[in-house]
């Protein structure tokens, strides 16, 4: 019943609101508290009440997603990997969030939460991860290999650091064409230590590329702390940027305001001035390194994990915001979550239900010649099998 | 002689040889305090402390490298990949600096450095992750490549390739880690390298194969007999190169049959070689062509019941049997 | 039909091409303000600009992965390596990233680049710089590798090769770039990848290579034919992966003896992967095991003398036939 | 007569000089005019008027050498690469000179200035060019690969940026075994662009290593100038060590005492502390990349290279601070030229005369099992010529 009515408060708000904002009468200034830090930033000033309403669904939708993969998985629904986000939610949102028709991006294997706020479908990722004929990539790619160029999402990607060069290479084709875009390529803190990443940031610097180097510092690799796999200048990872002459800046990852207000002076200096930044959000996953990862107690303190979930929680802390803005109340917050706890039940249903790929899928997808016949200038043997399991 | 794990086989090696030379010791990520992402070192760090197992950090180039220049000065390193297939981000270290330092030098530098880890696919971590690089590395002139599938094999090549003064890289197998056989209790226990192991007489038809594929050759090779009545054998290389020509082509002259299987790409993958290698060196002993079976000329595909087919089966080696045979099973 | 050298061929493939489609540039170390190492682009730079040739650092990773992300995006990056020696310090970009996307991403996304460059040995440069991989490339679903011998071949498996949506190796020679040879003047002469050409008719022998062997084997022909009447058909696979099986097959039915020579290495070189196919699929036109020569075993030697040796001569074909028909020469 | 006369002064000086250094009364300080910059730096003052006299006549051989090399190049002697160090001689000279038995060198294919310093002899240098199997390398390395492992010397190496790793291991294996080394690890200025670097250098800096990072900054990296190659920071590309936590300096390569006074306290955090250290030696090559570039005039210009050949030429300038102090006469200068140029020549007389390795020496060197049967646990093929072309 309380759900109910929540639900229908919402949409009535909404016109209002939209409309403030129009005006720039903006949603934080209205509240009687002090506003939170980087609430008063302009692309902040810019949000309506339903655009925040809308980001912290964002942010449940992320966790509730993989809360329901962790229990599939749990279950044996499925193997491999499995890489959570929880815990660095506001990053996915207060970046990709912000994303253009020219902005793109590209990530690493701990990549479902940019898939969400990019826009992929619950089911099509749950599908993916259930090596389904109906995942985003056909139950070719996994959980490490999300893909949706159409929604400028170009994955996914399993080698460290390995995505890198290749963000650089997307930016670099936007400013070849001309357009006023940028690309996020994020990487994980033990990332930095990859030579490519190295070399990326060089050719970035040099050719005034718009890209957007984003370490995500969730202060672990694996099983290594950060201080174990770098040394770096004292101001931080983010600052071993000064190398190159990139511009460089810090983040919270527990303040979506202070990620979204950050990102947007890197966006605009890619837009603009066709520079790149290197952003360092510090955040915390909750999990393991991946599913494997049981015993992560062990390199890391049960104090710490409480520390990051009961006091830094990004969507905790975006609540309350929110709620002191006077944006949420208590049961809008019951209501997301149940919404979005049945959007990835439905999800699991959905992935469950779907057929695997026909074995004749194991040699599509390989050659786009050999998948498009008659517009390639190929002939001869392309396979090599002696013969096929299943001829 | 104790029934342990592939994996303990591993560990009891790297333990012996690290207690029996000082010159040895292990760098890869993760492989002390976390114990190894597949727990190979599991309590060698809590054992041998800091200088003997060391953590390193996502820089393979970087390591690598490190082990050649430090195995350059004498020291014995063994070095982890975490998934063989990472080592394409320290290629040029690992096979053209490894492979070229002693001859470049006219003989001068040596470089005894052991690359360990898994390369093998069939475990849903999709195209990247499942490469099994060793018809690449053995096409390096100044390397060698084992790849053992049973405990034994696993703690006896390690070992030599330990105590070997060239380059050597170990291709072990993520599923085979936790399968269980007879290990001797010697401590001195080695095989050497280019060695190949009959893991099972026969009389009407050579299997070679090496890695995993050996064990599904094995179960194959039951079947053959018991419905077919067709006695294989089963020829282990165990040792990729060097490369023991001599029982093969021993075999094949006996058999007068051969099928080559291995987890490989087809394209230039082990099997092409040993293939050409049997034609050409025992033409007239062939009753018909070298048949072989390798992966699915594919990238490795996630979702697991196709990647399950792209893997040579006992099954897929009955069918090429039979066709070779001529049985319209 | 001009002649021209096999370095024109390429620069005018690549002229052409940059002039036909404002997508396609040029990227690699000194291929602009400095013509190019081996001066392949000279004069591209000043005729096309800095947008369409860009000089890049010698960062190969960086630019590889570069020219992959830009491929996603559509445009057609053509990627020089200085050598193709160096495509090892971007190995995981070059096959891993560029053959596994189009796969991962179940067909979403598909990769328009070319690298290009020489791949041989044979100039001196010493172990590390001269690499082949192309048996090595072609290993690698979803990738393609060619390698052009003649200035015609070069220029159309080139603009094949950059109108191609898939990643492909373009495997050139220093040695053959001053080489002259008749090319067709249609700025649409293409070569479909994948097909071979038969570059001497002959009922004999059938002896198979690609690149610069070919010329070798050619040479070698013509004395097989004057001193021994023996008429040797000379197959230029010129495409490695796709490849023309259909073309070796039927000449190795007509000859009914095969040579295959190339300047791999040998241990699961290309050699090693065709020798099997034609064992395989012709075992019954066979009078004979398949022959091979490769380069010799060991690292590409400095030494000027004897790094002639290490690459396969006419006179090493010669002796090789010789034995294959029992001529005691 | 002269240089006879010169020739036969030399040695009369050399005893009392020696003495009067292990009085510590350092020959700079006894000098009239105002001492050379970092002339009083205490690895400088504690040269011996033989020991200026030597580390000229080091520097004058490398050119030499290289002069004769040209020239056999030229006739047609040789063929490949030879990549001259003609213009750097300080450099080597300067830390390589340092060297104390616990002290290692890698370098990269601009090594004859290196393999010189460490003690190899002309004759072997000359010879592996020649591809003759007298040379360092039996003829086996050529021009980019010297190898001299009992002077520790590691080479000598071609692919850009490979040896730094390498340099690594080896200051690894120094502390390994609690030697008080260190290893100098030479790059060019377009290498630090190469990922391997930059993983190198993060291992060193997070491991203590003793190993010295020398950027041999000659301004090119081929036809390309270190603007067009790298960004760095404003204080120049040492300074990337920053982001490493690495100490770093730069260095006038044209003064040797200064490339000695610096590389001194590199050394001596090397030794001491077990750190490493980025060295930027400012310098010049004057011939073109390689013989093979010839057009080094398009993308420098006359006056450039006549500036530094002229005014900022190495041996120059220590002949100028050597007269200054009264240490060198010209004849003296003129004799040691001339002994070096006749070595050379000797040494080119020597490769000529010397066979090439025969061709069996193809197989060997190849793996140490098999050149030392009966040493190791193997067996079966390792070779895989379906025929030698001799056999
Ligand atoms: C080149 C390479 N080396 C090693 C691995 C194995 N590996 C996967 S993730 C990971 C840790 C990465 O940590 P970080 O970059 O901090 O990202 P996070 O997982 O914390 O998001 C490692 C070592 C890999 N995938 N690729
Ligand atoms: C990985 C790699 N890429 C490219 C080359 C070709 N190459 C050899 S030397 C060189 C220039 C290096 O310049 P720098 O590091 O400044 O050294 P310098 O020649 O000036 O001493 C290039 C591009 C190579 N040998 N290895
Ligand atoms: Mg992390
Ligand atoms: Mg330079």
């Amino acid at each position: 019943m309380t759900t109910k009515k929540t639900a229908k408060k919402t949409p009535a708000k909404k016109k209002p609101a939209a409309k403030s904002a129009e005006k720039s009468a903006p949603a934080a200034s209205r509240s009687s508290k002090a506003a939170a830090p980087y609430a008063d930033a302009p692309i902040n000033q810019a949000l309506t009440n339903d655009d925040k309403i809308a980001a912290l669904v964002s942010m449940v939708r992320i966790r509730k997603f993989e809360q329901a993969a962790l229990q599939a998985y749990q279950k044996g629904k499925m193997g491999g990997f499995l890489h959570l986000y929880i815990g660095q939610e506001a990053t996915a949102v207060g970046t990709v969030g912000q994303l253009g028709d020219d902005d793109h991006v590209i990530t690493a294997y701990r990549d479902h939460g940019h898939a969400l706020v990019v826009g992929m479908s619950m089911n099509e990722c749950m599908a993916e991860l259930y090596g389904k004929y109906t995942g985003c990539s056909k139950g070719k790619g996994g959980s490490m290999h999300y893909f949706a160029p159409d929604k400028n999402y170009w994955g996914g990607h399993g080698i460290v650091g390995g995505q890198i060069p290749l963000g650089l290479g997307i930016a670099y084709a936007l400013k070849y064409k001309g357009k006023k875009g940028c690309c996020f390529a994020f990487m994980g803190d033990g990332a930095v230590n990859q030579g490519p990443v190295h070399e990326a940031m060089n050719l970035a610097g040099l050719w005034d590329i718009p890209v957007i180097f984003v370490i995500e510092n969730n202060k672990y690799s694996m099983g290594t702390s950060q201080e174990r796999s770098s040394v770096y200048p004292k101001e931080g990872l983010a600052a071993r940027a000064d190398a190159y002459n990139i511009v460089w800046d810090q983040i919270s990852g527990e303040n979506l305001y202070e990620v979204r207000a950050k990102t947007r002076v890197a966006m605009e200096r890619a837009h603009n001035e066709s520079r790149p930044t290197v952003l360092e959000i510090a955040t915390y996953r909750y999990y393991g390194h991946s599913i494997a990862d049981a015993n992560h107690q062990k390199y890391r303190t049960k104090e710490e994990i409480l520390e990051y979930q009961q006091k830094r929680d990004p969507i905790m802390v975006w609540e309350r915001y929110l709620k002191e803005e006077g944006v949420l109340t208590d049961e809008q917050a019951k209501e997301i979550d149940k919404k979005a706890k049945e959007e990835a039940k439905d999800a699991v249903r959905f992935a469950e239900e779907s057929p695997f790929p026909p074995k004749e899928e194991i040699l599509r997808d390989v050659y786009h010649s050999v998948d498009n016949p008659g517009t390639h200038s190929n002939e001869g043997e392309i396979f090599f099998n002696d013969r096929l399991p299943w001829n | 002689m104790a029934i342990i794990t592939y994996r303990q086989a591993i560990k009891d090696a790297l333990a012996e040889e690290i207690t029996r030379d000082e010159s040895v010791f292990m760098m890869g990520e993760e492989v002390a305090q976390y114990n190894g992402a597949y727990k190979v070192t599991e309590g060698l760090w809590e054992r041998f402390g800091d200088k003997r197992l060391v953590d390193a950090p996502i820089s393979e180039a970087g390591f690598i490298g490190l082990g050649i220049g430090a195995a350059m000065m004498g020291l014995r390193p063994v070095i982890e990949m975490m998934f063989f297939s990472f080592v394409y981000v320290a290629w040029d270290q690992a096979v053209n600096n490894a492979s070229s330092i002693r001859y470049m030098s006219g003989g001068l530098i040596n470089i005894p450095l052991v690359i360990r880890g898994p390369a093998n696919g069939g475990t849903n971590v999709g195209a990247t992750h499942s490469h099994t690089p060793e018809n690449m590395v053995a096409n390096f002139p100044g390397l060698k490549v084992v790849a053992p599938c049973t405990a034994a094999d696993a703690k006896g090549l390690m070992k030599a390739a330990i105590r070997d003064n060239d380059p050597v890289f170990v291709m072990e197998s993520t599923i085979l880690y936790g399968e269980e056989s007879e290990v001797p209790d010697d401590p001195d226990f080695i095989i050497p390298l280019g060695k190949a192991d009959i893991k099972r007489a026969g009389t009407d038809l050579t299997i070679v194969g090496h890695g995993r594929s050996v064990l599904v050759a094995l179960k194959a090779a039951k079947e053959l007999k018991d419905k077919h009545g067709i006695d294989a054998e089963v020829v282990d290389l165990r040792s990729i190169r060097p490369l023991d020509e001599a029982t093969i082509l021993k075999s094949v002259k006996k058999t007068n049959r051969v099928l080559v299987v291995d987890e490989n790409k087809p394209y230039c993958g082990v099997g092409a070689q040993i293939s050409h290698l049997v034609q050409r060196k025992a033409f007239d002993y062939l009753d018909g062509p070298v048949h072989r079976l390798s992966a699915v000329d594919a990238p490795a595909i996630y979702s697991p019941p196709l990647e399950k087919i792209q893997l040579p089966s006992d099954r897929d080696i009955i069918r090429e049997v039979e066709l070779m045979f001529n049985i319209n099973a």
